[in-house]
């Protein structure tokens, strides 16, 4: 059981290495938002699988927090992102 | 009892590391942002709920199942709101054709 | 070799790529998303290394709030980029380089000539461990055997707040931080807002309780209210406070003050500076923390929001 | 190799890419992300001597982690105080170079808005 978790951990770490490739080509930011997002999933999956591999219960507790403050880190991304294309032009110390 | 429970959670975790690949293929390799968006949400929802679901058997109590079920809830909602804000970002700034 | 050294190596490895991506790339933008995504993977070292409160800070900080005030510096600045063009020479880089090399190499050698066996004060720990009635060894540290370093980390905090408020031009004095977000009411992202940060402040208080017997704490707990808070901003729900407002002061300094205050009469009913009765351990360093999380939850929103930018009546 | 040389490494490594990217990176913005690369190397060189006085029951000894959060804590605030700086700079100077040779332009409106 604990050989097919870790091969399982090991495998979705792979995806969010190519996850990372993506953030890396871009072109827009939109694929980086997107590759952002995707990071912070695979990466609270390999920590609930990585809790239960190890035995160490609490990295539930990690992975809730990472939960939270990862949509936050989007919503912050995502946010910045849409007013840099509203105010494309416009004076950019409003720029935010 | 415990071969049942090790048997949801291989299936559950394969399925959601299926998710995850192809979630990710499709990030790499659709040609445009809203089909891209499109495979991504596929990694996030599926993908996390796969493997919650595996995990789920393996967990002390209900305490932490909970814990582990409103991680999956959490991440449903980000998921859905940031999608909907990127493909209105990639409409309007044409990329999204 | 087994499978699970097989992981570590590859979490090594995508962990040095990403920072070696973040210093090399050429782009501030990409580099600063690239820092991110190292610090929500240095999260999962931590967990490998068994310090789960590390792990939760980490969490907190460099995949979250850290990244958050990067990565708004990072878009402000984005249209700059083309004005600093200049680069040091080649010797100064070169020089740098091997600089580097050297310090890193260095503590590579270290790192594989540590004594053995290892110095540890865990089982001293676990000895005092029963003076506080709590379990779980690093809060015991943090709040009671090092408590000093605790009260001055907030009284940084406090300082680091200080000092960005007077940063503010002279129209912006004591006014609001950031700009005023607009979003539609009935949008998808205030329906967010409204949906998540009751679920989000019920976290960031289990945090805080389950500190005392498991991993967690104040500062963990505040972190995740903190981004709940600018959730709530950034939505356009409600608007920043003015920082020249009164309760807000007192919400900033109601943390480290109670603190003091307890420190002073350990030194005036006890035997020194911040030394808890033993009957009261608990219930004093409790009410410490939940004051503390208040606190630390408006401190760190507020050092994400910034400078005031506009004044208070606007 | 154990878990401890693994990540021992990747630490001192991080710490000497942290320094090249302050010492060689011209931005202000990047030095700031070097500064924090370096501090988190720094951390994890703390978490690996914590974990090899693993004992007592305690897979990472206490009292090192317990010094990497208050560690991390003012980190964070060195590096908001220090945005907000920059950020200040940039709205004064209209630029953020920190080459004194190089004359600022200044904007048309120096105390923002």
């Amino acid at each position: 059981m604990t050989e097919f978790l870790t091969a399982a951990v090991g495998l979705i770490l792979a995806m969010l290495g190519l996850g990372l490739v993506s953030i890396l080509r871009g072109p827009t930011d939109a694929d980086r938002m997107m590759a952002a997002q995707l990071i912070g999933t695979a990466g609270i999956s390999v920590l609930l699988l990585l809790g239960t591999v190890t035995g160490v219960p609490a990295a539930v507790d990690v992975a809730l927090i990472l939960a939270l403050l990862a949509t936050f880190a989007s919503i912050a991304f995502v946010k910045k992102g849409l007013s840099r294309l509203e105010t494309d032009g416009a004076d950019p110390g409003e720029d935010r | 009892m415990s071969v049942a429970r090790d048997i949801i959670t291989v299936a559950g975790v394969s399925a959601g590391v299926f998710f995850f690949f192809a979630g990710t293929v499709g990030l790499l390799r659709f040609p445009d942002t809203l089909t891209r968006l499109h495979a991504l949400s596929k990694a996030d929802n599926l993908g996390l709920g796969f493997v919650v679901l595996g995990l789920l058997p393996q967990t002390g109590g209900l305490r932490d199942g909970l814990k582990l079920i409103s991680i999956w809830m959490f991440v449903l909602l980000a998921g859905a709101t940031v999608s909907q804000l990127i493909a209105r970002t990639a409409r309007q700034s044409g990329s999204g054709k | 070799m087994n499978i699970a050294t097989v992981f570590e190596i590859a979490l090594a490895a995508v962990v040095l790529g990403l920072a070696i991506w973040t210093i090399a790339v050429p782009d501030t933008y990409s580099a600063t998303v690239g820092f991110i995504a190292y610090g929500l993977l240095v999260a999962l070292i931590w967990v490998r290394l068994d310090a789960v409160d590390v792990a939760l800070t980490e969490a907190a900080i460099g995949g979250g709030l850290g990244g958050v005030v990067l990565l708004g510096a990072a878009a402000r600045l984005r249209d700059t980029e083309a004005m600093t063009t200049e680069r040091p020479s080649l010797i100064v880089r070169l020089s740098a380089a091997i600089l580097s090399a050297a310090i890193a190499a260095a503590l590579a050698v270290t790192i594989l000539l540590l004594p053995d066996p290892a110095p540890t004060l865990a089982p001293s720990v676990v000895a005092n461990a029963g003076a506080t009635g709590m379990t779980n060894p690093v809060t015991n540290v943090l709040m009671a055997f090092r408590g000093m370093d605790t009260m001055l980390e907030k009284v940084v905090l406090l300082l680091a707040i200080v000092g960005v408020w007077s940063l503010a031009s002279d129209q912006a004095w004591g006014g609001r931080p950031g700009p005023r977000h607009q979003a539609d009411p009935n949008g998808v992202l205030a329906f967010l807002a409204r949906l998540l940060p009751p679920a989000g402040i019920v976290v960031g208080i289990y945090i805080l309780w389950t500190g005392a017997d498991h991993p967690g704490g104040a500062f963990q707990g505040g972190a995740v209210l903190a981004s709940m808070w600018l959730l709530v901003i950034m939505a356009g729900l409600v608007d920043t406070p003015p920082v020249r407002s009164r309760w807000l002061r007192l919400i900033l300094v109601g943390g480290p003050g109670l603190f003091l205050a307890v420190g002073l009469g350990g030194l005036c009913f006890g035997s020194a500076f911040l030394a808890y009765p033993v009957a009261f351990a608990k219930p004093l360093i409790l009410s410490i923390e939940v004051a503390m999380l208040l606190t630390i939850a408006t401190t760190l929103g507020l050092l994400l929001a910034g400078a005031p930018e506009r004044s208070a009546e606007r | 190799m154990s878990a401890v040389t693994v990540f021992g490494l990747c630490a001192a490594a991080a710490v000497g890419l942290g320094l090249y990217g302050l010492i060689a990176n011209p931005q202000p913005l990047r030095k700031i992300i070097a500064f924090n690369l370096l501090g988190s190397g720094v951390f994890l060189l703390f978490g690996i001597v914590g974990r090899r006085g693993a004992a007592a029951g305690f897979g990472n000894d206490p009292v090192p982690q317990a010094l990497v959060i208050t560690g991390v804590v003012v980190a964070f605030s060195a590096t908001a105080l220090a945005i907000a700086l920059l950020l200040r700079l940039f709205q004064i100077a209209g630029s953020t170079t920190l080459n004194s040779r190089a004359a600022p332009s200044p904007r048309s409106d120096p105390s923002g808005h």
